[in-house]
């Protein structure tokens, strides 16, 4: 039983092994030298103007909120796309529904302007 | 200068305190072009240095930008990171001696600056120049005007995106500094011109060279106009953006192509043409819309008529002596220095004193530089030594139009807009 | 003192319309330089800028004449496009109140070349919008271009970064 | 280092070491300090003629938190010395300076109220080029010399 899920569990201990010794070697073998100006954040070469943690705008929020939904789309073709020629038509029909709604969604929002930063200004 | 409590808090200056203080403030009481809802409970703004340490800034230009989200609400330039006073140095200089100095003020385009301060010097020293050095300075310039507009196309393009196309511009480039490697001695900064003419004449494989190179960088030209000019992201990247009209251009003072993308042909070369400009003719290149892919079309077409006017003065350029023979007022050539006595005399004369324009005489001598107006003012107190020397320097009054361009535009834009301005803080800083 | 037809009917233009404040009029190699008195500067400029359409400010700077009364000179250099015509304004204040009328209002180019006289010589150009130095940072108290500044500068005016990164300066 | 004892004095280390400074030299990741004309030399340096990338640096790299070596190129006012300062301190630790150009080596030709008269007044400076603005083969003899002083000078003992 175990068998059939041995990639994978390979996959996951090669990627832990690696992380581990990538950051365990650099902490090591690098010198570690911390000051003051070394931990104060980039603003390429003055001094930062408050903290890096500020609210950001919402503009940001809706643009990752829309690369959710369109990124899931994805993630449910890849299964389908892999063995569709053995799923028979069927699916075929389902899957292009699928896609249809979520291209409406994709009209909806690009009406409603969520991708342009002017709804919220007027420009100048 | 107490600030508002949104951003004293914020702030805590290391170094330089009144003046971070002063900019921060003077950045608050800017009222702004954009229209942003006060009220709004999630408008948040950032302030945020775009410091003098930027691989966008081309040199060393801080933009203070408060943004909203990607939005630019107000920005400030803080400039003079680069100020090192040249001209309180040239206040003890004489006028040769200074000379080496306007190679690094705009160190895009050494020649012409060379130029510029030689020509200010003859005309205030009345000096004639021979026809043969006036052609050879107008072949520099033209060449230098090149280079410059070659360096400002590989970093715009490598900013929006297209890093192959530095390569191919630096290429050119490295051709041109072999060219000027070999008929002025440097790669890039030569001090070439003399006041009264040039250093030394154009060798016959200099003047091959050039022409070779003229040759192919046209087919170079036609290929990378094809290439640019109907790109979609590099039209839409330029495209209605730090859009200036005519009448603002004027008034800010902008000068040299980005004045020439708003609609106004404002060119010294054909206004009051010096050394031969008069004698050569070429259009000069304008466009209407005011915007980034205005001044990218200005200046790429400019590169075509420099060519056009360095094949025009091979064809006018007579054999010739390449400097004034006065001994008073130029220097004598090197045989005659070797093998007389008074020309060593006057060799030494001119190295101390050098020429010496008439006392309490002032007078202005403007080129058209490739980024815009630069000129010379010089006021003389009958000494070697200028009693006051003003550049003015045409990247300080080009960038002045940044902070107008930039209110209201995106983040992203920034990087764009400051290629197209072509500001060199060398230039601007002085 | 061959000055040119045009220049000269501005210039006879400017004497009838404002006759004790035009105080020198010189001319060398073909530049106009018109002196006038410091407080009609403002009326003069916005009359040129009107009237002769000398909508391009070039340049404005000062220069120190090193002399005991009105030692500090701004000079703008102004361009009329429509005739194609270059005129020198010059100003002269005294050394210890050098005040000048701005003219930002006329033209918006006048704003960084006012403060960048003001930062190499002292000048206080009233009603400019944010008079600060462009290039020295503020902290610094001289006047660099004048005659009595050295030229390697006052040591210790402009402080260096320390060397050390842990102290917490 | 724990592993040390376990293999005898100075085996381990001499074997990292040479393995480690071999890596470090040869990808010396430059941080372009360009401030004037020797920042247009620095450009031909990592250009198409004079390619740098031969020598593993061809990233050159705007963020001082990936970069090893911080080329200043031009003279440095005391304004902007401060800038350099900060970036100096944010780079990583095994870092290195050099001073490109007379301006930034002593001032060169500025002698003026403006400018640092050297910037090793407030940077430890490793290596110095001359010419103003210098060649595009002199920064990469500068980088050479480097690349050596990786190799013999430096060891992993250090830096714990």
């Amino acid at each position: 039983m175990i068998e059939n899920y041995l990639p994978i569990l390979i996959l996951i201990g090669v990627a832990i092994i690696l992380a581990l010794l990538l950051i365990s070697l650099s902490r090591i073998m690098g010198p570690y030298r911390p000051n003051v100006m070394k931990l104060r954040p980039y603003e390429s070469g003055m001094d930062p103007v408050g903290q890096a943690r500020e609210r950001y705008s919402v503009s940001f929020y809706l643009v990752a909120m829309e690369f959710i939904v369109f990124d899931l789309e994805i993630v449910f073709l890849y299964p389908w796309a892999v063995r569709f020629v053995k799923l028979g038509v069927g699916t075929f029909f389902a899957m292009m529904l699928f896609l249809v709604i979520l291209f409406l969604g994709l009209i909806y929002t690009l009406k409603k302007g969520t991708l342009d930063w002017d709804f919220k200004q007027i420009k100048k | 200068m107490e600030l508002e409590n949104k951003l004293a808090s914020k702030l805590q200056p290391t170094f330089f305190k009144k003046h971070q203080e002063a900019i921060y403030k003077s950045l608050e009481d800017k009222h702004t072009t954009v229209e942003v809802y006060e009220d709004d409970p999630l408008a948040t703004h950032m302030v945020l240095n775009m410091g003098p340490q930027h691989p966008a800034t081309h040199g060393v230009l801080r933009v203070i930008l408060e943004l909203d989200g990607e939005k630019i609400v107000k920005n400030k330039l803080d400039i003079g990171y680069l100020h090192r006073g040249i001209e309180k140095i040239a206040e003890n200089k004489t006028y040769q001696e200074f000379m080496p100095y306007t190679d690094r003020t705009d160190y895009l385009s050494p020649y012409s600056n060379n130029v510029a301060l030689c020509t200010a010097v003859e005309k205030i020293a009345d000096i004639e120049v021979p026809e043969r050095a006036q052609y050879i300075r107008m072949i520099g310039c033209e060449l230098a005007r090149i280079s410059s507009h070659l360096l400002w196309l590989g970093t715009m393009v490598m900013d929006a995106g297209a890093v192959s196309f530095f390569i191919w511009t630096f290429r050119e480039r490295e051709k041109l500094y072999d060219i000027f490697d070999n008929f002025g001695g440097h790669r890039f900064t030569i001090s070439h011109s003399r006041i009264g003419g040039v250093a030394n004449d154009l060798t016959p494989d200099t003047v091959k060279m050039i022409k070779d190179w003229v040759v192919n960088f046209k087919k170079e030209l036609v290929g990378w106009n094809k290439f640019l000019n109907k790109n979609r992201i590099f039209f839409d990247r330029n495209k209605d953006i730090g859009t200036i009209t005519a009448e603002e251009g004027i008034n800010i003072g902008l000068s040299g192509p980005n004045l020439r993308a708003t609609g106004i042909a404002y060119d010294l070369r054909k206004i009051d043409p010096y050394c031969k400009y008069d004698e050569v003719d070429f259009e000069v290149p304008t466009r209407l819309e005011g915007d980034n892919l205005a001044r990218y079309y200005c200046r790429m077409e400019e590169m075509t008529q420099s060519l056009r006017i360095i094949e025009q003065c091979f064809d006018k350029m007579k054999k010739g002596p390449i400097r004034a023979n006065n001994a008073k007022q130029t220097y004598p050539s090197k045989d005659e220095v070797y093998y007389s006595m008074e020309g060593m005399i006057h060799d030494f004369m001119m190295t101390d004193t050098g020429v010496c324009p008439p006392a309490g005489m002032e007078c202005y001598h403007a080129i058209e530089a490739p980024k815009g107006e630069l000129g010379y003012y010089i006021q003389s107190d009958g000494t070697g030594h200028p009693w006051r020397l003003e550049i003015r320097s045409p990247s300080f009054a080009n960038l002045q139009a940044l902070e107008y361009i930039l209110d209201g535009e995106m983040v992203a834009d920034t990087v764009v807009l400051i290629g197209g301005l072509d500001p060199v803080m060398g230039d601007s800083d002085k | 003192m061959n000055i040119s037809s045009a220049h000269q009917k501005i210039i006879d233009d400017l004497k009838q319309q404002y006759p004790d404040d035009i105080l020198e009029v010189t001319e060398n190699r073909g530049d106009v330089l018109v002196r006038v008195s410091v407080d009609a500067i403002h009326n003069i400029c916005q009359r040129l800028y009107d009237e002769y359409r000398f909508i391009y400010l070039v340049d404005i700077f000062g220069t120190d004449r090193f002399t005991s009364e009105d030692r500090f000179e701004v000079i703008y250099n102004i361009v009329s496009l429509r005739d194609q015509l270059r005129l020198f304004i010059k100003v002269r204040c005294e050394e210890e109140d050098p005040h000048v009328q701005t003219v930002t209002d006329i033209w918006k180019a006048a704003n960084w070349q006012e403060r960048q006289t003001y930062d190499m010589f002292g000048v206080i150009f009233d009603g400019h919008p944010d008079l600060r130095r462009v290039f020295l940072p503020e902290d610094f108290e001289y006047y660099p271009l004048r005659k009595e500044f050295p030229l390697l500068g006052v040591p210790g005016s402009i402080e260096l970064p320390s060397t050390t990164p842990d102290t917490e300066d | 280092m724990g592993l040390e004892s376990a293999l005898g004095e100075g085996f381990l280390t001499t074997r990292v070491d040479s393995l480690v400074n071999w890596a470090r030299s040869n990808a010396v990741w430059p941080m372009p300090m360009g401030l004037a004309c020797c920042a247009i030399e620095m450009m031909a340096f990592a250009g198409p003629k004079y390619d740098v990338s031969r020598f593993g640096s061809e990233v050159f790299r705007f963020s001082p938190r990936q970069s090893d070596l911080m080329i200043v190129a031009g003279w440095c006012t005391y304004k902007m010395s401060h800038a350099i300062r900060r970036i100096w301190d944010q780079m990583p630790d095994p870092k290195w300076c050099v001073a490109m150009g007379a301006c930034a080596s002593t001032g060169g030709m500025h002698r003026c109220y403006g400018v640092v008269q050297g910037v090793d007044n407030f940077l430890p400076v490793d290596a110095y080029i001359s010419g103003c603005p210098p060649r595009p083969d002199a920064v990469i003899n500068a980088l050479m010399k480097i690349q050596d002083k990786i190799k013999t000078e430096h060891s992993v003992l250090l830096d714990t």
